[in-house]
């Protein structure tokens, strides 16, 4: 990661590094607001916003901060930033507000935020590490809504349930009912239709991964003949 | 002259896999043949459903893992699988419930580990407990053997309500269905009544209560052949049954009336086919004998905590479940003695 | 050991103090910006529930604004918040908060509005952990269950006959799930019943102080959210107050 | 406002206080990570990991800065342990496994230039100036860091010869019901033919 | 009683990792071996206890009567962020030895959100001092609890014959689905 | 006497009234005899003839080189037709060198035979160890191992108990059962001679009581000596119980530690095979050059007991048994539970072959595909030594050596049982002696690594001290002198020479080679 153009940087952030998928980071808020569209979208944008802001100021800092504070430093200018962002929820978005609960303040140990912090921000420009807080977020929210669609699709049956929440009154007709809400998989929108979602799409990942590689290299597409010696 | 070369033993194989999976098939099928009997063509159905879509889904996914399908399916875990999670759910539930559960057993709960052999989780218990806390509506639908009687369901009829999901014309859920003994029994002291009021309940004394017994028996004549046969040890049914007597003892000592009998704890809900033919699943249960042990113990524990304080009426399933999850630290900690150590087993 | 080196040790506080200082600065600042609106918020949600349980009541006042607490047996719990609903300063009906005790998984809470005659005009369950799927069709999201109490009063079914049906009383309960209808039937029973033999109290109780109405008073009693449909999801449990 | 800003900002001067301390106080040298890591590297010293030698790849990794799949002499063992050291996922190696093998020295060629002493990193190498030179094979890592140098390209890497007593049981062969189709047929299909 | 009851209510009934969903990261991350995965539990009960007790007397005694509860997120994290540096820093010098099994974790505890999550829990729940304590201590304890599980689980699967895209996170994230599968049989215990 | 226990073990089909039911046929002198040099555990023996030598029946022909190793003798007369390669009875199928001897139908001992020693009572134990080592003498219970070497008391360890070992626990072997019958008072006198060596006090002989023939000739023979020491046990027949370990637990109740040999407990174990070897070597001066094999299963057709020669080959041994029946396709050296199957018949037999046994497709039907394992316990139920073998199967496949090791890897006796008993038929004991080997070969490495860090560091230090000492020294010459440097170029001129020199050798070296060729032709 010496340097690499904004392209990389945006292709990380979505994909190849993707904070949800790839590094496993930012899980809570993850499984815990991804029941619906709404929620996930809510969440997402609030966490885009923080990794932004953290990711310039960490960066425009990095030069002062010493090592033995320099955890402390970047919680505090993520905390600062969350709470502010926190209360502007708080009195724009009530609604969402209250279905995000503790999850906003939590924004602030998403181990995502901090840790583009400290491998990125702390790394590199102010500019590129603008772009990456934006990439990882935008990668992070991709995650969050495509979790959020599945469960809501399969646990109730609709899609951009409760919109007003975010977008205001207009919001409520953008709902889409797929099918009747007693014909929901419930378990989709239980703690563990979460960690079902979120594995199938890292499997799904996965595999895309490998259909892409396998384009590259049009041979290695089939297993290996024996259980790799451990993964995990 | 040449010859072929193999590893030792060379000797005559002992049993096989599929053998030992179709010794717990014969096992069941008194058991079963009894619930049918008191629930009527319902057990049979889902039985032969679950089986069917357990032994499909398995096909599928091996073919998809482009594996060989004959070997995976003859090894008959699948179609095991598929009967014991039959038996766990209500005789008339809809077919999609049957689907989605064989679904998640097989396919999440299995394959998705690797097939037979690696899966951490109990796939029927998994399968199970996915359509209960997904559509408890249909799982708290048990018949009562009178009602069924009443109206006299025919098999027609019962493919006909499983495979639509509703009743036939002119008949009600509420007439056909009863509570199960466990369901009655926590139904009632949640509304403040006694055990002694439940038990001596009329409804309670004669129609529920023997019925499960006797399929109960049955299923524990199974077990007991299981044992013989030594396709089972015996290490996970006692330990399992006879913590879950002695807690519910002890509770049962201190207030007979807010705590029901051992005996009903033992002999109602799913205690003994849990015992013998569910917690002894090989695969995801602890494997040292110590452990085994231990494992039988935490599920008749979890069971009767679960039954008497948690929100589902009946906990084998869960306290299952939970163990499952626990066996493999068990057997990270409960190595034996290996010849010739002293101490514990860590070489 | 290495020797203190107090020089590092200064700055490295006082850089720590600078940060703080601007991060908190920012923060009050934005804090200044919002409050308003964020208490006006809070009253919003419970004003609505309110508004909800008393449809058809005729009032002029902010029962918000409007509230004391009661304690009985019938309504399941200690400190329960009324709410008055006043045309002029005479009452004209109350939302009661009620704790039904014996639902499946532990207790109900409900919102009862009732007229001045004795009627219930709507009913909301407030928090629940009833199996979801099963228990949950109360919630109004999910059933219109809950209005078949609209319009009842303790001689409307007579009052052996507010049971749930499989009971011998006229309200459904649902396939597969008694326990829970016949515990929210109850509570509401238990609440008109409170209310028959305390009405004269209720219905003399004082309005507020004028001024008193949009000051921050932390004892405004807030109407938890509508239980999701999962006990066990997070922000089921009551988001209550992280922030004042 | 000012209550807020005093507050924390108060908090932060007490900790900062402490652990600006503390930093001195409790300071510690060295990095023992890598000297771990170190320990699984196999210490052949060839460089092939783009490192000069198993130590600097070593502190590399503790530094988070290399992968542990670099190092073809150590083979996938080590890939697998650098991996349970760390707790990474483990990878598959970078460049080919290669066979085990010592530098055997031409001694009719050689001329004593002593050039491939200077180069192998474990003075594996016996032999004084202008006088004929010959490894010592217990001690020769198979690095080939002594080819290149050698002006008369009279060192050549010789496979280790197994015997019967370096025979080992293999590894069984995975059940046929963990293979593809595909390899199962191919796998039969030997078997045929070698019977 | 009551405080047994929130012990149980903690580690099972409402078990951070599984139910709630805080924690998370670190129950990936670090769960590949029993042994790592018991230094982890061990250095997040000391930290999540501390944590618990330190932001309730920040809470109590400073926030409070100042009227800023608003700036509660940060005090929090700030007294999280302190703690754990702190930490890490005595144990690398007094015991290498305990550094050498917690010594890698303590900074990823920061961002462990169910520290966070406790602190911000204690306030919603408006839990006293002892409560406080061991409302950290037990979820803490249902952490480690279920993180030495996991890990165990895993350590089988590693040798498993999973399909290829789910080797890996995939199945590790489905495995802790069907153990919150299981927690859900907690679900109602004790009318919690 | 009291028995005990141990954990876990086999009752199986016994096949031994097959062999048992003819008599012992001793076989007469093949043409060729292949006699490995590595018949033993330990280092290969040193061949000590070449090809063409004229050899006595007896001579020795291989000489231990180390102290675990045996000398190999000359099982007839005849002439060294060199050291060959070989197929040797291992599990590899590899071949590996063999002295071939033309023998001579003579039979002739030589003039060096070791003089017998009626008087052995009289000798001290020490130059009757050095006979046995003479002797050429290992373990004929199936490790092979050095019987010189056991017999050799460690400093502190004072042996008081002597366990003879005529469990023959295996199925279808009989050729210790056989000896029983045929030589007790040989084997007793065996006892008695290794009692002296070491000083034990009693002798436990220990007999499967599925042996009632052996039980009463040994019985018969006690009670007609004056062996009042010796104790003739009657063990109840499980499988492995003639394991060294679970023998010593039948009949002392005590466990030899982990890592701990019996000596350990004072004792030592020895099969009958090996101590009527040790008698005839000190007795009859006779070293170890033909022992008695057990022909048999159902793939010959008269199954029995031969006694031949070191070197014989199988094919021999067969053909002795009436020769193979139809359809067989596997030979097995050994016992069927711990013998690894031959992929050719050519192969000799060795100082620890006790059985060949073939079989037909019929008689071991193919096992079925080897499946997961499902956990069921069974191989835990069985295992002597206590272990779980499913858990060190799920490691050695994942290649989780350190974990392996402390499952117990190393208490495994490899006998077989988990395997038998599994019903996923998954080949568990290859796979444990995979990881053995694998664990021994990383370790191997393990010492070569930290050989070369040391060197390797140490290298970089004297660098650093060269570095330092040349920077003094060209600061100060330097300081000296600002002059000339002509050095480095003459050295170039040096090393320029030299390559020359050396190109024009190797193109001189081709016919060089050749000439070397011509040179060897001449000579064969
Ligand atoms: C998983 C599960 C969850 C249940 N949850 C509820 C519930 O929340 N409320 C309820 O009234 N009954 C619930 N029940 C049903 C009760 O066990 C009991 O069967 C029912 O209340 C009796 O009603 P019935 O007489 O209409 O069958 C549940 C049953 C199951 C199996
Ligand atoms: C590698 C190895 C080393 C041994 N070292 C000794 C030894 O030093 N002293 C001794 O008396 N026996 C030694 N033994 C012999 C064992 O005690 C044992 O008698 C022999 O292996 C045969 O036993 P078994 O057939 O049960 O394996 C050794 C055996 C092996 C395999
Ligand atoms: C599983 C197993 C079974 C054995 N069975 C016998 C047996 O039946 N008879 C025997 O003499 N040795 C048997 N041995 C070998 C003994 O352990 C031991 O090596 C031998 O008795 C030592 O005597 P030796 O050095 O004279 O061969 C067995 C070894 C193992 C590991
Ligand atoms: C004694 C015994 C009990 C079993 N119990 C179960 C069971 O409860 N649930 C199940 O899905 N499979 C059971 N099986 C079948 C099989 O082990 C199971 O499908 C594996 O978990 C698949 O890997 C059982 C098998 C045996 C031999
Ligand atoms: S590749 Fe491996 S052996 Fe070679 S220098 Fe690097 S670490 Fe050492
Ligand atoms: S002799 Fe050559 S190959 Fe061997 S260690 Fe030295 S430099 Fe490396
Ligand atoms: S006997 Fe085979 S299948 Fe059973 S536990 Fe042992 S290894 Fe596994
Ligand atoms: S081969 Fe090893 S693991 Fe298997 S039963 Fe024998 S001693 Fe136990
Ligand atoms: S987001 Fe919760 S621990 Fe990482």
């Amino acid at each position: 990661m010496i340097t690499s153009g904004y392209g990389d940087i945006i292709r990380e952030g979505l994909w190849n590094n993707n904070p949800g998928l790839v590094q496993l980071l930012g899980l809570c808020p993850l499984l815990a607001i991804s029941g619906t569209v709404v929620n996930a979208l809510g969440l997402g944008l609030a966490t885009i916003a923080t990794l932004v802001i953290s990711n310039t100021l960490v960066s425009l800092l990095r030069e002062h901060v010493r090592p033995e504070i320099r955890i402390p430093v970047y919680v505090l200018i993520i905390a600062s930033a969350v709470t502010a962002i926190e209360l502007v929820m708080n009195a724009w978005f009530h609604g969402l507000f209250l279905v995000l609960g503790i999850f906003i303040p939590l924004i602030v140990t998403n181990c995502a935020i901090i840790g583009r912090a400290e491998a990125f921000a702390s790394r590199n420009s102010v500019p590129r590490a603008a772009v990456d807080g934006l990439a990882m977020g935008v990668g992070f929210t991709g995650v969050l809504v495509a979790i959020g669609a599945l469960r809501e699709i399969v646990g109730q049956g609709s899609l951009l349930d409760n919109a007003h929440l975010l977008f205001g009154e207009w919001g409520r007709d953008l709902r889409i009912e797929i099918f009747p809400q007693e014909h929901g998989f419930l378990l989709a929108l239980l703690p563990p239709g979460a960690f079902l979602a979120m594995g199938l799409l890292i499997a799904v990942k996965n595999l895309i991964d490998a259909r892409l590689e396998g384009r590259a290299a049009p041979s290695a597409t089939t297993e290996p003949t024996a259980p790799a010696p451990s993964q995990s | 002259m040449r010859f072929r070369t193999r590893t030792s033993p060379h000797m005559v194989p002992g049993h096989s896999v599929g053998g030992l999976m179709r010794q717990v098939l014969y096992a069941l099928i008194p058991g079963t043949l009894a619930m049918a009997w008191f629930f009527g063509w319902g057990v049979l159905v889902n039985v032969v459903l679950s089986v069917l879509f357990a032994v499909m889904f398995e096909a599928l996914m091996v073919t998809l893992r482009r594996r060989p399908v004959g070997v995976t399916l003859g090894d008959s875990s699948a179609v095991l699988a598929g009967w014991l999670f039959a038996l766990a759910i209500p005789p008339l539930a809809p077919v999609w419930v049957l689907l989605v559960g064989t679904g998640f057993a097989i396919v999440v709960a299995k394959p998705l580990y690797g097939g037979l052999g690696y899966n951490p989780f109990n796939p029927a218990m998994v399968g199970y407990v996915v359509v209960l806390v997904s559509f408890p509506r249909e799982l708290s639908l048990w018949p009562s053997p009178e009602g069924l009687a009443d109206a006299s369901f025919t098999l027609w009829q019962t493919l006909q309500t499983t495979l639509t999901g509703r009743l036939p014309e002119g008949m009600d859920w509420d007439a056909i269905t009863r509570a199960t003994p466990m369901d009655m029994m926590r139904e009632a002291l949640v509304s403040g009544q006694t055990v002694h009021e439940v038990t001596r309940s009329p409804v309670f004394g004669s129609f529920s209560q023997t019925e499960w017994e006797w399929a109960g028996n049955l299923f524990l004549l199974g077990g007991l052949w299981l044992l013989y046969r030594r396709v089972i040890t015996w290490h996970i049914p006692v330990s399992m049954l006879l913590s879950l007597a002695t807690i519910a003892g002890v509770f049962w000592v201190i207030d007979p009336d807010q705590f029901a009998s051992p005996a009903f704890h033992v002999f109602s809900g799913a205690a003994i086919i849990g015992a013998f033919f569910i917690a002894t699943d090989p695969v995801s249960a602890a494997t040292t004998p110590l452990g085994r042990i231990l494992f039988g113990i935490g599920i008749g524990i979890l069971t009767y905590i679960i039954r008497t304080w948690g929100g589902y009426p009946d906990g084998v399933a869960f306290a299952v479940l939970l163990m499952n999850m626990v066996a493999p630290t068990l057997d990270h900690y409960t190595r034996p003695r290996i010849f010739g150590h002293s101490g514990d087993g860590r070489g | 050991m290495a020797r203190l080196v107090v020089r590092d040790v200064v700055i490295t506080t006082l850089l720590l103090g600078l940060f703080a200082a601007i991060g908190t600065g920012v923060v009050a600042w934005v804090h200044s910006g919002t409050e308003a609106r964020i208490i006006d918020n809070r009253l919003q949600m419970t004003r609505a529930r309110v508004t909800q349980v008393l449809e058809g009541v005729d009032y002029d006042n902010d029962p918000v604004a409007d509230h004391h607490r009661l304690s009985d047996e019938r309504l399941g719990g200690e400190d329960l918040p009324v709410w008055i609903a006043r045309r002029g300063t005479e009452v004209v009906g109350v939302a009661v908060s009620a704790i039904a005790p014996d639902g499946y998984s532990g207790d109900i809470h409900l919102l009862v509005g009732i007229d001045r005659t004795g009627t219930v005009r709507g009913v909301r369950i407030t928090q629940h952990r009833e199996t979801p799927g099963l228990g949950d069709d109360i919630e109004v999201e999910r059933s219109d269950w809950v209005h078949d109490f609209r319009g009842r009063s303790l001689g409307d079914p007579p009052i052996e006959r507010w049971r749930v049906r499989r009971d011998g009383g006229v309200f459904d309960q649902f396939t597969g799930a008694t326990v829970t209808p016949r515990a929210v039937v109850r509570a509401v029973r238990n609440a008109l019943l409170y209310f028959e033999q305390h009405s004269e109290e209720l219905l003399a109780l004082p309005p507020p102080e004028e001024d008193e109405v949009l000051t921050i008073d932390p004892a405004v009693p807030e109407i938890p959210d509508p239980a999701t449909p999962t006990e066990p999801l997070p922000g089921a449990a009551p988001p209550g107050d992280t922030l004042p | 406002m000012l209550n807020a800003i005093l507050a924390i900002t108060g908090l932060a001067l007490a900790f900062g206080l402490i652990l600006g301390y503390s930093a001195q106080r409790f300071r510690v040298e060295g990095d023992p990570i890598a000297d771990q890591v170190n320990n699984l590297l196999p210490q052949t010293q060839c460089g092939q990991c783009s490192y000069a030698g198993c130590r600097p790849y070593a502190e590399a990794i503790a530094a988070g800065e290399a992968d542990i799949n670099r190092c073809p002499p150590g083979g996938e063992a080590t890939v697998l342990a650098l991996a349970d050291l760390l707790g990474r996922d483990p990878k598959p190696l970078e460049v080919e496994e290669k066979e085990k093998a010592v530098a055997v020295i031409d001694e009719q060629t050689c001329i004593g230039c002593t050039l491939c002493i200077q180069a192998c990193p474990v003075d594996a190498i016996v032999g004084a100036a202008k006088q004929m030179h010959t490894v010592v094979e217990p001690e020769c890592t198979g690095c080939e860091l002594c080819v290149e140098p050698c002006p008369v390209d009279c060192i050549a890497m010789v496979p280790l010869e197994r015997g019967l007593q370096d025979w080992r049981w293999s590894q069984p062969a995975p059940s046929p019901i963990e293979q593809p189709r595909r390899a199962r047929r191919k796998a039969t299909e030997e078997r045929r033919e070698s019977a | 009683m009551e405080y047994a009851l929130i012990l149980v209510s903690t580690i099972l009934v409402n078990n951070f990792v599984l139910v709630k969903f805080l924690g998370l990261c670190p129950f990936m991350g670090v769960s590949r071996k029993v042994e790592t995965a018991t230094g982890m539990g061990l250095a997040t009960t000391f930290v999540l206890t501390l944590s618990a007790v330190s932001s309730y007397v920040i809470n109590e005694y400073l926030l409070t009567p100042l009227g800023l509860e608003y700036l509660r997120t940060i005090a929090f994290i700030l007294v999280i962020a302190a703690v754990v540096q702190f930490t890490e820093m005595v144990v690398h010098k007094t015991s290498p030895l305990l550094y050498n099994v917690l010594g890698i974790f303590l900074p990823l505890i920061t961002t462990n959100c169910a520290v966070l999550g406790v602190a911000l829990l204690n306030v919603q729940e408006a839990h006293g001092f002892v409560e406080s304590a061991l409302y950290g201590f037990g979820a803490a304890i249902g952490f480690s609890i279920v993180l030495i599980l996991f890990s165990a689980i895993r350590e089988r699967i590693a040798a498993a014959d999973v399909p290829v895209p789910f080797r890996g996170s995939a199945i590790a994230m489905i495995t802790a689905g069907l153990m919150s599968l299981g927690f859900m049989g907690f679900s109602g215990l004790l009318r919690l | 006497m009291q028995l005990h226990h141990f954990h876990g073990g086999l009752k199986l089909d016994e096949h031994k009234a097959e062999s048992t039911a003819r008599p012992l046929l001793t076989m007469g002198v093949p043409k060729y005899l292949y006699v490995p040099l590595s018949q033993h555990i330990g280092a290969q023996t040193e061949c000590v003839v070449e090809a063409g030598d004229r050899i006595a029946k007896g001579q020795r022909i291989g000489r231990a080189k180390d102290y675990i190793c045996a000398n190999v003798h000359a099982p007839t007369s005849g002439w060294i037709r060199g050291i060959v390669e070989h197929p040797v009875p291992h599990p590899s199928g590899l071949s590996a060198p063999c002295i071939k001897i033309e023998t001579d139908g003579r039979d002739r001992w030589g003039d060096d035979r070791l003089e017998p020693w009626r008087d052995w009572r009289e000798r001290d134990p020490r130059s009757l160890r050095e006979r046995v080592r003479d002797a050429g003498i290992v373990g004929m219970g199936g490790a092979a191992f050095p019987t010189a070497v056991k017999l050799n008391p460690r400093p502190g360890k004072r042996i008081h108990t002597l366990v003879v070992n005529g469990a023959e626990c295996e199925p279808y072997i009989t050729c210790d059962d056989l000896l029983m019958r045929t030589h007790p008072e040989a084997i007793l006198e065996g006892a008695r001679i290794v009692s002296h060596m070491v000083g034990a006090e009693r002798v436990l002989f220990a007999v499967e009581d599925n042996k009632p023939e052996a039980l009463r000739a040994l019985t018969d023979a006690v009670a007609s000596g004056e062996h009042d020491f010796i104790r003739i046990v009657s063990i109840p027949s499980v499988y492995p119980t003639g394991g060294e370990r679970q023998l010593i637990k039948v009949l002392t109740g005590r466990e030899v530690p982990s890592a701990g040999l019996p000596a350990d407990l004072g004792m030592v174990c020895h099969n009958t095979g090996t101590l009527k070897a040790i008698r005839e070597a000190v007795v009859a001066g006779q070293p170890l050059i033909s022992r008695i094999v057990t022909v048999t299963g159902p793939g010959v057709r008269e199954p029995r007991n031969v006694e031949a020669l070191i070197g014989t080959p199988f094919a021999d041994l067969v053909a002795a048994a009436g020769g193979y029946r139809p359809d067989v396709d596997r030979l097995v050296m050994g016992g069927p539970m711990m013998g690894f199957a031959v992929g050719d018949d050519a192969v000799p037999i060795i100082k620890g072959t006790n059985c060949l046994l073939a079989t037909r497709p019929q008689d071991t039907p193919q096992p079925g595909p080897v499946m997961p394992c499902i956990r069921c316990g069974e191989c835990t139920r069985v295992c002597p030594a206590n272990l779980l073998p499913q858990q060190m199967y799920w490691f050695a496949k994942s290649k989780d050596f350190d974990t392996i090791q402390d499952y117990g890897l190393f208490d495994c006796i490899e006998c077989g049982c988990c395997a038998q008993v599994c019903p996923s038929n998954i080949p568990l004991v290859q796979y444990y002696r995979f990881a053995k080997q694998e664990i021994w070969g990383r370790e191997k490495e393990r010492q070569k690594a930290d050989l070369a860090r040391e060197r390797f560091e140490f290298r970089q230090q004297r660098q650093e001290r060269e570095e330092r000492e040349k920077a003094e020294r060209l600061a100060r010459k330097k300081a000296a002198l600002a002059k000339k440097d002509s050095a480095p170029t003459e050295k170039k001129a040096a090393i320029e020479d030299a390559i020359e020199r050396a190109r024009a050798r190797k193109t001189a070296q081709p016919a060089e080679e050749r000439s070397a060729q011509d040179r060897e032709r001449a000579d064969g």
